[in-house]
C-alpha cells in the first residue's frame, strides 16, 4: 500500500513554515484568506487557494488586460468564459474554437506536453457539445543546431501526431519558427476547431440544487501534482524543477470519452445541465468554477472519487491533473442514465457530490469535512496592480531604413530559403494525419487550412500565426500584424475571417515591460480584430516564458477562422498554368 | 563481448495505458484471475568492453540517454559474458 | 448491396468509410464490434484507426471482439471482407490474411499521397481501374508488411498481391500495399481508398476501388 | 498470487527494423562498441492460481493467444509467488 509522500501539516505549522510561500501564495494572499475564514486554513484548504488562485487558474494578472478583448459581434453565440468559444455560422450549424499552451510541460518531457495538450484542448470543444473536426498548432524553439533542441522538435511533433492521429482528428496546419530567445523555454501551442448544431450548446455551469455532480473518463492518480502552480513559475535552467509525476495522456481512453460524452448531450439534453473538462488544477478548478458560474454552492464526496492509486489525500485528489476526466452536472433524479451511458462504454463514472445553494465550496473524505470555503471569495482572487513600463530598448532602436546589400539573388534566396524558419515544413507535418475524417480540403503547405462541412456547400478556413520579432520591435504594431497575416491567409483561401482565438505567451507579468508588451500587444490585436470584424472569442494565456530572467519575444498567437459559402470556390496556392499572370497586390 | 539485457518498465506512479487495455482483453478473453498487467520493453544489446565494470558503465550511460524516457520510465539490467577465451 | 462498417473501440475511419460506400451506391450501416450475426450483409468492411488504442500490436486485441467470429465465418461462406490500414491490421492477426504489419522501416507515423501499382488487374477490388498506376493516400506508423519467404512466393504464384507502392514508403516486403487470401473475398490495403472519392478532397482514385467491388457483385455501377 | 514476467522478442529469422535503427543512433552517439541490439517487450502480469504448475499454464495459454504474434515472435517467462502465507 502507497501512501503520500506528502506529510500533511497542521494550520499551526502551515502558518509557522510558511508553506504557502512555497505553493505560490503571496504572505497579503494568506493574511486575507485567514482574515476572511476568520481561522487558519488547514492543509488542504491551503492547496486548494494555491491551485485556484495560481495564475494559470484564475488569470488574475492578466484578467484587466483580457477583459479589453473586443469579442461581441452579430455571429457571437458564445464568448471568452467558457471552455471554448462559439460562432453562428449559419444553417443553425456553429463553429467552436479555442487555443491552449502546453509549454513548460512539454519542455520537460517534449512527447507527453504535447500529446496531453492537444488532449486538453479536444476536451474543451467537446466539453461544449461540438464535434471536434480539426486541430492546428503554433510552435517557437531555439535555433536547430543541437541536440537537445532536436529532440524537442521531434518529440513535440511525435507527441501533437501520436495524440491526433489516434483520436482520429485531423492535424490539419499550423506554424514553426526557431530563435534563441525560445531556446529555454519552447512554446507549444495547438488549436481546435469543432462543429456543431446550435442546439446541442452546452456550457460549463452547476445550476439546479440537489443536481448531481458526475466524474467521468479517466481515474485519478499523482499525474502532474502543482501542474498548475508549476506553469506559472519561472523556469532557471540552473535547478531541475521538482518534477511531479508527468501526466501521460491516453487518445484511446479521449476517443472513449469524447464519443460518449458527444452521444450523451446528443440523447440526453434535457437532463443535463453543464459539462466542463478537468484540466489545470483538475477536479479543483472544474468544479469551483462550474459552481461559480452558475452562482451555487457545491460538496464533494472524495471518498467516491474513482481512484488509480492508493493512499491519495484530498490534497492530491483536487489538484492531480491526471488526463481524461470531465465532469458533467446532470438533473436529480436522472443519474443512472448517465452513469448507465458511460459505463456501457467502459468508462468510470461515479455521481461524486451535488449542487446547493449556500454558495459554500465543501469536500467531505473519509467521514470528515475537510474544507468548507466561501466559493466567490475562492474562485475571485486579488487583481494585483502591475506596473508597466516601455522597454529601453524600443526608445534606443535606429528607426532608419535598413538596406540589405544583396549583389548575388541566388546566393541570398538559398541563404533565405535554407533557415529553418523559411524552409518548408513538411518533413515534420507529414507525420501528423492532416486527412482523416475525409473532410480536408486544403491540407498543410497552403496558407490556411480548409475542411468542409459534409452536407452543405460550406467550408471553414484555420490558421495560426505570429511573429514574435515583429513585437519585440513593436508590441502594438507586431499585434496588429499577426492578425492581419493570419486574415491574409485565410482570404487566400476565398473564406470571409470571422474570429479569433488567441494564446498570449509573455515572459513575467511582474516585469514593467512585459506588462507594458502584454497590454500594447492585445491592444494591436484588439484594433486589428475589430477593423476586421473577427471578434476574439476564446484564448490563453501562458506568462513567466523566461529562463533565468530573460523573457521570450512577446509572442501573441492568433488562431483565425474563415467561413467559405461555397467550397467549391476554395483557392489554392498553387500556380495553375503557364503564361498566367502574376500580380503583387498589397502594401 | 558481453550481452546486456534490459528491460524497462514505467515508473509506478505512471499510467500505463496499455497495460490497463491488455488486462481488460485479457479479462474478456476469460482470464479472470488476472489483477494487473504492465507493458515494458525489453531490450539484448550485444557490447565489447575491457571488462565488466566499464561495460556496466556504458550501458547504464546509453540507456539512460537513449533507451528509456528518464520523467517516465525506469529500468534494471542483466549483463552476461559471452565469451569465455582465456585473454591473449 | 448491404454493407456493414465495423467499428471497434478506437476505430476512427468508420465514418469516412461509410460515407465514401454511400456516395458509391453501397447501403452501408455502422455495426457495432459487439455484434455477433453478419448475416445481413453483402459485403464487410473493417475501417483504419487504432482499435483498443493500437496498443499490443496494431490489431491484436481487436482480433477478439465479439464480431470477429462472425467476420471469420462472412470469410468463410466466401463473402466479401475488406480490412483497411487498422482493418488490415486486425485481419492479418485474426489469420484471414497471411503476413503482419510492423512498424515502418523509418519508425513514425507518415500522412501522405502515394502512387500505388496495380498487380493484379483481374479482382474484385481491381476490375474496374482503367490505369495501372494510382495515386491514394496512406497514413500510418505500422504499415511495414512481412510476410516470409515462402508464403511471399506462394502469394505472387497465386497472385494474391493486388496493390504494390510505386515508391516504397514503408520498408514492405515486395512493395506490397494490399493482399488477397487465395480465394480473392477477403482483402486488406494499408492505403486509404475512402479519402479519396470527392473531387472536392483532391483525388478520385478510390472510386474505382469501390465500383470494382459492386461491379463484382453483379450490381449496377452509377456515381450519384 | 504470482507475478509473471515475460520476455517476447522476434524470432531471429525476422528482421527488427527498431532494433537497427536503435544500434544505429548509439553508433552515431559514439557508442562504437555495441555489435547488435534487439527490442522486445516485457510484461509483468499478476495473477491468481491454484498453484504453480496453473499459473505456468495459464500464462503459456494468454501469452500465445495474445500477447504474442505466433508467426513472428517468441517468449520464455519467470514465475515468482508473491504471498509467502501459510495457507488458511
Ligand atoms: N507545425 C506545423 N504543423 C502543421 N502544419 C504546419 C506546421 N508548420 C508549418 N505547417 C504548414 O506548412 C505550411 C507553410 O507554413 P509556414 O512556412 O509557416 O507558412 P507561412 O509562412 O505562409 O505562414 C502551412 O500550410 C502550414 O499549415
Amino acid at each position: 500500500m502507497t501512501t503520500s509522500r506528502l506529510k500533511e501539516l497542521t494550520p499551526q505549522q502551515i502558518l509557522d513554515s510558511k508553506l504557502y510561500l512555497q505553493w505560490g501564495l503571496t504572505e497579503e494572499e494568506y493574511q486575507l484568506i485567514v482574515t476572511e475564514l476568520d481561522r487558519l486554513p488547514n492543509f488542504t484548504e491551503t492547496g486548494i487557494f494555491s491551485g485556484m488562485w495560481s495564475e494559470h487558474v484564475s488569470y488574475k494578472k492578466s484578467k484587466a488586460v483580457l477583459r479589453k478583448f473586443w469579442s461581441q459581434n452579430e455571429r457571437v453565440l458564445q464568448g471568452p468564459g467558457e471552455g471554448a468559444g462559439i460562432l453562428d455560422i449559419g444553417d443553425h450549424q456553429a463553429v467552436v474554437f479555442k487555443a491552449e499552451s502546453h509549454n513548460h510541460p512539454s519542455f520537460v518531457e517534449p512527447y507527453e506536453g504535447a500529446a496531453t495538450g492537444v488532449g486538453g484542448i479536444l476536451r474543451d470543444i467537446f466539453s461544449m457539445g461540438a464535434q471536434p473536426i480539426a486541430v492546428l498548432d503554433s510552435l517557437r524553439f531555439g535555433e536547430l543546431n543541437n541536440a537537445h533542441t532536436k529532440h524537442l522538435v521531434d518529440g513535440v511533433v511525435a507527441g501533437i501526431a501520436g495524440y491526433g492521429n489516434a483520436i482520429g482528428i485531423p492535424t490539419v496546419g499550423g506554424e514553426m519558427a526557431f530563435d534563441d530567445v525560445y531556446a529555454g523555454n519552447p512554446l507549444v501551442n495547438v488549436m481546435a476547431v469543432g462543429l456543431m448544431d446550435q442546439a446541442t450548446m452546452q456550457v460549463g455551469q452547476a445550476k439546479g440544487v440537489g443536481n448531481a455532480i458526475i466524474y467521468v473518463g479517466a481515474k485519478t492518480g499523482r499525474d502532474g501534482m502543482n501542474g498548475a502552480s508549476f506553469a506559472s513559475a519561472e523556469f532557471s535552467s540552473q535547478e531541475k524543477a521538482d518534477r511531479a509525476a508527468v501526466q501521460v495522456g491516453d487518445p484511446f481512453l479521449e476517443k472513449l470519452v469524447m464519443d460518449t460524452t458527444l452521444m450523451a448531450i446528443r440523447d440526453h439534453a434535457d437532463i443535463i445541465v453543464g459539462i466542463q473538462d478537468m484540466g489545470a488544477a483538475g477536479l479543483l478548478s472544474s468544479s469551483a468554477e462550474m459552481a461559480d458560474k452558475a452562482g451555487m454552492g457545491i460538496e464533494l464526496n472524495l471518498d467516491l472519487v474513482p481512484q488509480r492509486e492508493t493512499g491519495m489525500i484530498p490534497y492530491e485528489l483536487m489538484l492531480s491533473e491526471s488526463q481524461e476526466r470531465m465532469l458533467l452536472v446532470v438533473k436529480a433524479g436522472q443519474e443512472s442514465k448517465i452513469l448507465d451511458l458511460f459505463r456501457e462504454n467502459n468508462l468510470d463514472a461515479q455521481m461524486i457530490g451535488t449542487v446547493t445553494d449556500n454558495g459554500r465550496y465543501v469536500l467531505n473524505f473519509q467521514d470528515k469535512v475537510v474544507a468548507d470555503l466561501p466559493l466567490r471569495f475562492l474562485t475571485h482572487p486579488l487583481e494585483p496592480k502591475l506596473a508597466e513600463q516601455k522597454p529601453k530598448r524600443l526608445e534606443n532602436f535606429i528607426k532608419s531604413q535598413y538596406q540589405p546589400d544583396v549583389s548575388d539573388l541566388t546566393a541570398t534566396i538559398k541563404q533565405l530559403i535554407g533557415q529553418t524558419t523559411i524552409a518548408s515544413k513538411a518533413s515534420l507535418f507529414r507525420h501528423f494525419d492532416s486527412m482523416v475524417r475525409a473532410d480536408t480540403v486544403i491540407k498543410p503547405g497552403g496558407d490556411a487550412s480548409l475542411v468542409r462541412i459534409r452536407g452543405t456547400k460550406k467550408a471553414l478556413a484555420m490558421t495560426t500565426d505570429v511573429n514574435g520579432r515583429y513585437l519585440y520591435l513593436d508590441p502594438k504594431k507586431g499585434g496588429q500584424m499577426a492578425v492581419a497575416e493570419a486574415a491574409r491567409n485565410i482570404v487566400a483561401t476565398g473564406a470571409l475571417p470571422i474570429g479569433i482565438t488567441d494564446c498570449l505567451n509573455f515572459g513575467s507579468p511582474d516585469n514593467p515591460e512585459v506588462y507594458y508588451e502584454l497590454n500594447q500587444a492585445v491592444a494591436g490585436i484588439n484594433s486589428m480584430a475589430k477593423l476586421l470584424n473577427t471578434p476574439v472569442i476564446s484564448g490563453n494565456v501562458s506568462l513567466y516564458n523566461e529562463t533565468d530572467g530573460q523573457p521570450i519575444y512577446p509572442t501573441p498567437m492568433i488562431g483565425m477562422v474563415g467561413l467559405l459559402a461555397d467550397v467549391e470556390q476554395a483557392l489554392t496556392i498553387g500556380f495553375k498554368k503557364a503564361s498566367d499572370l502574376i500580380y503583387l497586390v498589397g502594401a | 563481448m558481453y550481452t546486456a539485457k534490459i528491460y524497462v518498465t514505467y515508473k509506478p506512479s505512471i499510467v500505463d495505458p496499455q497495460g490497463e487495455v491488455i488486462q481488460a482483453a485479457l479479462q474478456r478473453m476469460n482470464y479472470q484471475g488476472i489483477s494487473s498487467v504492465t507493458q515494458g520493453k525489453y531490450f539484448e544489446v550485444n557490447l565489447a568492453a575491457p571488462n565488466v565494470a566499464a561495460a556496466k558503465n556504458e550501458v547504464a550511460n546509453f540507456t539512460d540517454a537513449l533507451l528509456i524516457n528518464q520523467n517516465t520510465e525506469t529500468y534494471r539490467f542483466e549483463l552476461v559474458s559471452t565469451d569465455d577465451e582465456v585473454q591473449a | 448491396m448491404k454493407a456493414a462498417v465495423i467499428t471497434f473501440p478506437g476505430s476512427n475511419c468508420d465514418l469516412d468509410l461509410f460515407h465514401a460506400l454511400a456516395d458509391l451506391d453501397f447501403e452501408p450501416t455502422v455495426v457495432s464490434a459487439q455484434t455477433t450475426d453478419l448475416s445481413n450483409y453483402d459485403a464487410i468492411f473493417l475501417p483504419g484507426g487504432f482499435s483498443y488504442g493500437d496498443y499490443l500490436r496494431s490489431g491484436a486485441i481487436a482480433r477478439f471482439a465479439p464480431v470477429m467470429a462472425a467476420v471469420s465465418q462472412a470469410a468463410a461462406d466466401g463473402k466479401i471482407v475488406v480490412g483497411i490500414c487498422n482493418g488490415f491490421q486486425i485481419l492479418t492477426e485474426a489469420g484471414l490474411l497471411p503476413g503482419q504489419l510492423f512498424g515502418n522501416e523509418q519508425p513514425g507515423f507518415i500522412c501522405d499521397e502515394v502512387d500505388l501499382l496495380i498487380d493484379n488487374s483481374n479482382t474484385t477490388y481491381t476490375n474496374a481501374y482503367a490505369d495501372s498506376r494510382i495515386k491514394i493516400p496512406i497514413a500510418h506508423g505500422e504499415g511495414n508488411y512481412y510476410v516470409d519467404s515462402a508464403t511471399l512466393a506462394e502469394m505472387e504464384a497465386n497472385h494474391q498481391i493486388v496493390f504494390r507502392y510505386a515508391d516504397n514508403p514503408n520498408g514492405s516486403v515486395a512493395n506490397i500495399a494490399g493482399v488477397m487470401n487465395l480465394a480473392g473475398n477477403v482483402f486488406g490495403m494499408m492505403p486509404h481508398p475512402e479519402r479519396a472519392v470527392d473531387a472536392i478532397t483532391g483525388n478520385t482514385d478510390g472510386q474505382p476501388f469501390f465500383k470494382s467491388i459492386l461491379q463484382t457483385l453483379g450490381m449496377a455501377v452509377g456515381r450519384k
